[in-house]
């Protein structure tokens, strides 16, 4: 159901998905079903001359059963939903699939920034390839990341992956991905984190392994090791003024 | 204050607890959750954190624990200022109440030459997370025993004239809570070390 | 207007008398070396202390019952607060997340400019 | 008597249902255009509103979130400055925490004409003085100054043709932090940054922390 | 001690500024309150109108740069929250309506009442204050997570914060000494006879809710204490780098945040179940099942708060504890919902315009209800949150209570309060002018959260899979919708001055209701109740068969209706 409205791109999204499409289903049963009772009773039992009103207390049972019935049937659901509430949310965040690569994500105000292990494969040596504004990453592989935050709170979200962490100074938060779709998405904070929080925009990149190798080789000389990643001509022309201001140079 | 001019709801008491009293109650209720909050916050850090028992191991227990003395001391007069005007003996409850306020006096008096002694020692709000807590905490109680010795000396004022006696129960009331809240206070900030 | 459901029998004397005592117990406690008894020394005494006092002066035994429920609602609404806290605040780590050292914002900015 | 009242109050209705109606084609007529500024100079007053919270209002500047003076600074200089930010020419540094601050609010320019008249606006806001944040010895700086001369001229007034601004009467503290970038190649290593690529070997030129300050405090002597 | 003379004619400054009376405090409280609600509405036109037309000039404001927009959703927020919503539904219904509702003469304690008032303006200055300083006002979000509101230099606006902080906790303190004062009238000075079960519901959802407050507010207050150190005295509670914890702040606030929901809630549910039991007249069905799901959801709402830090860095497994309890939190909820709906089975429904906003209340509220569970379920919730969908729940919440409640209370009290009768005919033009823009402003901001628009967003020119323009057309819909809502707001205004003074005159009781409040004239004098009111049965005894009236009032004895009552 999400997906009409936004590319499903990591394995979970779609338990995420199916979930809400669970509780749309049911809630929205029960919103129609109340409303139309509702509706229904203020036609029938609108104000019309010589109809006198009932006196009903609401302690009779053969009134109450109107209530309790439903109400049960509605506490049934809620176990319905609730349960692979918490197996989606189980599955996401408290167990995590062996990893195949690491990353760590690190938010400032007003930018998201990246450390990924260079072709050494490993993580916090001189060959390690730091990014800002935009993440490589592998299509099919389990991603595991290190969030935490320079200043304040942000929060690392992913609309297209389904994935959402607060990243907190002070904190280092793990989580997972795996991203199943070759792309390039959009990386938003969710957390207010000062005036520049609407500007604070990312993009991951969804690669394939060939593309995502040679991206990493380009990026991981010797030469330019400790220094910053080249931007992609994608990213750059991330608002399409930026783009501009390039070409009349 | 007349007690002609306040309203019939005042003088009404459905639950069998007469208002003042009532007041007083919710007025406890909802001060235990402030206090309750600030303390909940301050045992999960000091146990978090037990490199805070070198800033703890500088405050001074003779002085909590004479403060604590003063402050029980002070309920004592201050229950005993109740007995008094149970017996309808307001003179005397005036008298017992500004003695209650004296103990406040003193209270903060120690209170004042220990923070001395602390600031002289380099230990401000901001010198560490102990600190910022011991100064806060000690003195939202200080805030407190401050408003409890203004209001007892205006009900004392009242009593002495045989007038309002129903609230010398209240403003005891009121004394006890800030007492078994230092009660609290003196081992979390000078004991636990 | 003070209620006559007191009953003035308690020897406030007495009650403070107890009181001090236990105060000094709890001097005496903390300066003991045994970690159990400087702790029950000064919470276990605070216990008994808050207790007397709420009981004896506070009247709590004779007042209504709903009074001391109502107290104790709060506290129990503290306890709830606590519980639901102390697994992030009073830890350093837990399920996929750990508190950083507190001179570290972030472990590998190396080389980064700092601010003067 | 309810029909009297009904047709009176279908009048008021009528009347008061006029007014919103009204109201809201007026609004959203309002809207679809620039009720604003048409003039530049103006225009430049609003967008440098996006400015203010990190620059103040005056220009001067807040040292405590890295944001420099730079009431007067030359229009030429902050437009091509902004578009490097816009473009990630500068900015997209891992380490450049200041630098990754500046950047999105730059891209929060709506427009090219936006990024002139706010750098004109820039220009025309008088410049203010500012006291000295750190120790240094000018007369060992003047020596070093000869290598920044040739860009930025012998009284610090920077030079447009070569692309060097002004850096008399700039923050020290700025200077300096600017200095470390270079040196450390978080500025002045993008490829595309070709100002930045002829600074960096220069401030390299400086051997250490006391070099940059020396430096910092001869430029603080100049008077632009 | 000053003697407050009661019944000499008082100064123009005695009887508006000074007063005692708890109908003029209520008064007071109303005014400042729909003031803020203009000012709140205001700032709403603002940011919808950036977000519907992105950088272009907003008419009556200029440009709104990302910092002003931070600003005004921030004050939006807290304005309508603390300074509308609970103002107008506790203080004004409450000063208003409990004296008058349990048959005494004023509150137990009225100078307390006042000076609850006194300091509640106070607040509204020191907010208001808030605009003029340097930097503007705080723009942190009402939430205010540390380390962005605690320091300066991140949020760029420190006077203001300090300032929103004060402001905030000004008006704790004011709402704790009117929350006590109610709680104190309701329990101890009610009128002779009125047990438990007679008190109207409306009063005792007023009730609870400050009962709520006051034992929720408490551990916020001592946050807001040592967030006011962190920002002034340079202390670091919350400060990571100084073994303080950003996340105590978010505990904090959500342990109080959330009940602080069912605080404007509970009146909101009241005000609608006096409504409906007139004009449906029928008794409340199931009248004390409706207040022990009001106790639950009471005390359910203080083990909930944790589901709006799902993804806020909590441990992953303390997320299961508190999504089980936010779904039992739907139990009672549902329950009395379906109460509600109920009491309208049997009866003779009047669609005059408190009527109309009562069932719109119902209506409305069950959508805001529902989403709910999407957001309360932590599964989904990971990509729900903090995005347009929870501002569209929220806003479903919150304006059936803040806005539809309060205008079904104020049609249905007006003529109590002022004694003449508001217009029926631009009643239900405002009505209808309000509720239908309502929806189509949050529908389509459902749409939009589900499609990943994250909140407090001041353009979306930098998302690509946000700045579709399908995306944008449903943001411009929604400011199109808040136009037209805001516009029709205009009737009301009107409405409310024009018949203040040509309004048919109203009579004490025109809407032939059975509870205490009807029996003395409109609008009440000083006193209230000439004679002191006895009571002798439940507040809705509506439609009891065989007798004169289809209603008797609370205060006339049995005999007077022969022995067919119960």
């Amino acid at each position: 159901m999400l997906e009409r409205y936004l590319t499903a791109a990591s394995t979970y999204a779609h338990w995420i998905d199916y979930q809400f499409l669970l509780i749309a289903v049911l809630v929205g049963f029960w919103l129609i079903v109340a409303e139309g009772m509702m509706f229904w009773l203020i036609f029938k039992f609108r104000a019309r001359d010589g109809r006198a009103t009932q006196y009903i207390t609401g302690e009779e049972t053969h009134l109450k059963r109107w209530i309790t019935i439903p109400h049960i049937l509605v506490i049934l659901c809620d176990i319905v939903i609730i349960v692979p509430a918490i197996l989606v949310w189980y599955n996401i965040k408290q167990v995590m699939p062996p990893a195949d690569e690491t990353v760590r994500v690190i938010g400032q105000q007003w930018a998201w920034s990246f450390q990924q292990a260079g072709p050494d494969g490993v993580m916090d040596t001189a060959d390690d390839i730091r990014t800002v504004g935009e993440l490589h990453v592998k299509v099919n592989t389990t991603y595991h990341f290190e969030l935490m935050s320079r200043d304040v709170v942000h929060s690392f979200a992913v609309p297209s992956f389904r994935l959402k962490q607060d990243a907190l100074p002070g904190r280092t938060i793990s989580g997972w991905f795996r991203p199943n779709r070759v792309g390039s998405y959009d990386i938003q904070c969710t957390q207010m984190c000062g005036i520049g929080h609407g500007l604070m925009a990312g993009r991951i990149i969804v690669e394939t392994p060939q593309d995502h190798a040679a991206w990493l080789l380009h990026n991981s000389t010797p030469a330019v090791a400790g220094q910053q990643a080249l931007p992609s001509p994608s990213t750059v022309g991330m608002d399409g003024l930026a783009t501009m201001a390039e070409v009349r140079r | 204050m007349s007690a002609s001019a306040k309203p019939i709801a005042n003088a009404r008491s459905g639950t069998g607890i007469p208002s003042a009293r009532l007041i007083t109650w919710w007025v406890i209720a909802s001060e235990i959750v402030i206090f309750g909050g600030l303390l909940a916050s301050y045992i999960m850090h000091r146990v978090a954190h037990p490199e805070w028992a070198e800033s703890a191991s500088h405050t001074l227990t003779w002085a909590g624990a004479l403060n604590t003395f003063i402050l029980l001391t002070s309920s004592l007069c201050a229950v005993l200022a109740h007995q008094a005007a149970d017996s309808h003996d307001g003179p005397k409850a005036a008298k017992l109440l500004r003695l209650t306020a004296l103990g406040g006096l003193i209270f903060l008096c120690v209170k004042g030459y220990e923070w001395t002694l602390d600031i002289r020692e380099g230990f401000v709000l901001s010198s560490g997370g102990f600190w910022s807590f011991y100064y806060t905490l000690a003195g939202l109680h200080g805030l407190h025993v401050l408003a409890g010795m203004i209001i007892m000396l205006i009900v004392a004022a009242d009593a002495a004239k045989n007038e309002e006696l129903q609230r010398v129960e209240c403003i005891g009331l009121y004394w006890h809570f800030v007492d078994i809240v230092w009660i609290f206070l003196f081992p979390l900030l000078y004991i636990a070390k | 207007m003070t209620t006559e459901t007191h009953v003035d029998h308690t020897n406030y004397v007495k009650i403070w008398a107890i009181l001090v005592a236990l105060l000094i117990v709890s001097v005496l406690g903390s300066m003991s070396h045994v970690r159990e008894i400087v702790l029950i020394a000064a919470f276990g005494v605070a216990l008994v202390k808050a207790y007397l006092v709420a009981k004896n002066f506070m009247h709590i035994n004779v007042e209504k019952r709903w009074v001391p429920y109502l107290l104790i609602v709060c506290l129990l609404f503290i306890a709830i607060l606590f519980a639901g806290v102390a697994p992030d605040v009073l830890k350093h780590n837990g399920l996929h997340w750990s508190k950083n050292p507190a001179d570290v914002l972030v472990p590998s900015a190396a080389g980064a400019t700092k601010n003067e | 008597m309810h029909k009297f009242q009904k047709s009176a109050l279908y009048r008021i209705a009528s009347r008061s249902l006029r007014l919103p109606l009204a109201l809201v084609i007026g609004g959203l007529a309002l809207s679809g255009c620039r009720m604003g500024a048409t003039d530049a100079a103006t225009r430049g007053q609003e967008v440098f509103e996006t400015c203010v919270p990190c620059h103040n209002s005056d220009g001067s500047g807040n040292a405590a979130v890295g944001a420099p003076n730079i009431a007067g600074m030359k229009a030429w200089y902050v437009e091509r400055e902004v578009d490097k930010f816009r473009a990630g020419v500068r900015g997209m540094h891992f380490n450049d925490v200041e630098g990754m601050r500046m950047r999105p609010m730059v891209l929060s320019l709506a427009s090219e004409e936006d990024v002139k008249a706010v750098a004109h606006y820039v220009e025309t806001l008088p410049p203010v003085p500012h006291g000295s944040s750190f120790p240094g010895d000018p007369k060992a700086g003047a020596a070093l100054y000869a290598t920044c001369g040739a860009c930025h001229g012998d009284t610090g007034a920077g030079n447009q043709d070569l692309g060097a601004p002004r850096i008399a009467g700039v923050d020290d503290w700025y200077l300096a932090t600017e200095l470390r970038k270079f040196r450390s190649g978080v500025r002045g290593t993008n490829p595309k940054d070709r100002e930045g690529r002829l600074m960096r070997p220069m401030a390299r030129t400086l051997a250490n922390e006391d070099a940059i300050r020396n430096v910092v405090a001869y430029v603080e002597t100049l008077k632009p | 001690m000053s003697t407050h003379v009661e019944h000499a004619e008082p100064g123009i400054f005695r009887k508006y500024f000074w007063s005692t009376d708890h109908k003029m405090i209520a008064m007071q409280y109303l005014f400042t309150g729909m003031a803020m609600a203009l000012i709140g509405g205001y700032f709403a036109y603002v940011f919808r109108m950036q977000l519907g037309f992105p950088n272009q000039y907003v008419p009556g404001y200029g440009i709104v740069t990302p910092g002003r927009y931070n600003a005004l959703v921030t004050m939006h927020g807290s304005i309508m929250i603390f300074w509308v919503a609970m103002p107008v539904l506790i203080a004004a219904f409450g000063n208003f309506l409990i004296p008058l509702m349990v048959g005494c003469d004023d509150m137990a304690f009225p100078r307390i009442n006042r000076l609850s008032y006194q300091i509640f303006l106070l607040s509204v200055l020191v907010l208001l204050s808030s605009f003029l300083v340097k930097g503007g006002p705080f723009g942190g979000a009402w939430t205010a997570y540390p380390p962005l509101s605690a320091v300066g230099s991140y949020n760029l606006t420190p006077a203001g914060a300090t300032l929103w902080l004060v402001a905030v906790a000004l008006e704790f303190v004011a709402f704790l000494l009117g929350g006590i004062n109610f709680t104190v009238t309701t329990m101890n000075s009610r009128a002779p006879g009125m047990k438990m079960y007679d008190i109207p519901l409306v009063i005792w959802m007023i009730v609870l809710a400050s009962i709520i407050f006051m034992c929720s507010a408490g551990p916020l207050i001592a946050g807001a204490v040592m967030l006011l150190f962190d920002q002034t005295m340079s202390t670091g509670f919350f400060d990571p780098t100084r073994g303080g914890d950003p996340l105590l702040w978010q505990h904090l606030f959500w342990f109080f945040g959330h009940p602080e929901v069912y605080v404007v809630l509970l009146p909101a549910m009241g005000i609608v179940a006096e409504i409906i039991a007139v004009f449906a007249r029928k008794k409340i069905f199931g009248y004390k099942t409706v207040l022990y799901t009001t106790w639950a959801v009471g005390f359910l709402s203080f083990v909930v708060w944790a589901h709006h830090q799902f993804v806020a860095g909590i441990d992953p497994r303390m997320a299961n504890i508190f999504s089980i309890t936010t779904l039992l939190i739907s139990v009672p909820i549902t329950e009395m919902v379906f109460l509600y709906i109920a009491t309208l089975y049997g009866g003779s429904i009047h669609l005059d315009t408190p009527m109309l906003w009562a069932l719109g209340f119902i209506a409305e509220f069950m959508v805001g209800g529902v989403t709910g569970i999407f957001l309360g379920s932590s599964g989904t919730d990971i990509y729900l949150h903090d995005t347009y969908f929870v501002i569209a729940h929220f806003h479903y919440t919150f304006v059936p209570i803040a806005i539809i409640a309060v205008y079904g209370g104020l049609t249905f009290w007006y003529p109590k309060m002022f004694g003449r009768m508001l217009n029926e005919t631009l009643g239900k033009i405002h009505f209808w002018g309000t509720v239908i823009p309502f929806n189509v402003i949050f529908i389509p901001l459902f749409i939009t959260g589900t499609a990943g628009d994250q909140r407090r967003v001041y353009s979306y020119a930098l998302f690509a899979e946000q700045s579709r323009p399908a995306l944008q057309h449903l943001r411009l819909t929604s400011t199109i919708a808040l136009l037209v809502m805001l516009s029709f707001q205009l009737i009301f205004i009107f409405n409310f001055f024009w018949s203040l003074r040509n309004g048919k005159s109203a009579g004490a009781n025109p809407w032939r209701s059975a509870t205490l409040e009807w029996t003395v004239p409109s609008p009440p004098p000083h006193g209230n109740f000439a004679v002191m009111p006895t009571v002798y049965r439940g507040p809705y005894e509506y439609g009891l068969p065989g007798g004169a009236d289809d209603y008797v009032p609370q205060n006339v004895p049995d005999q007077a209706f022969g022995d067919q009552n119960s």
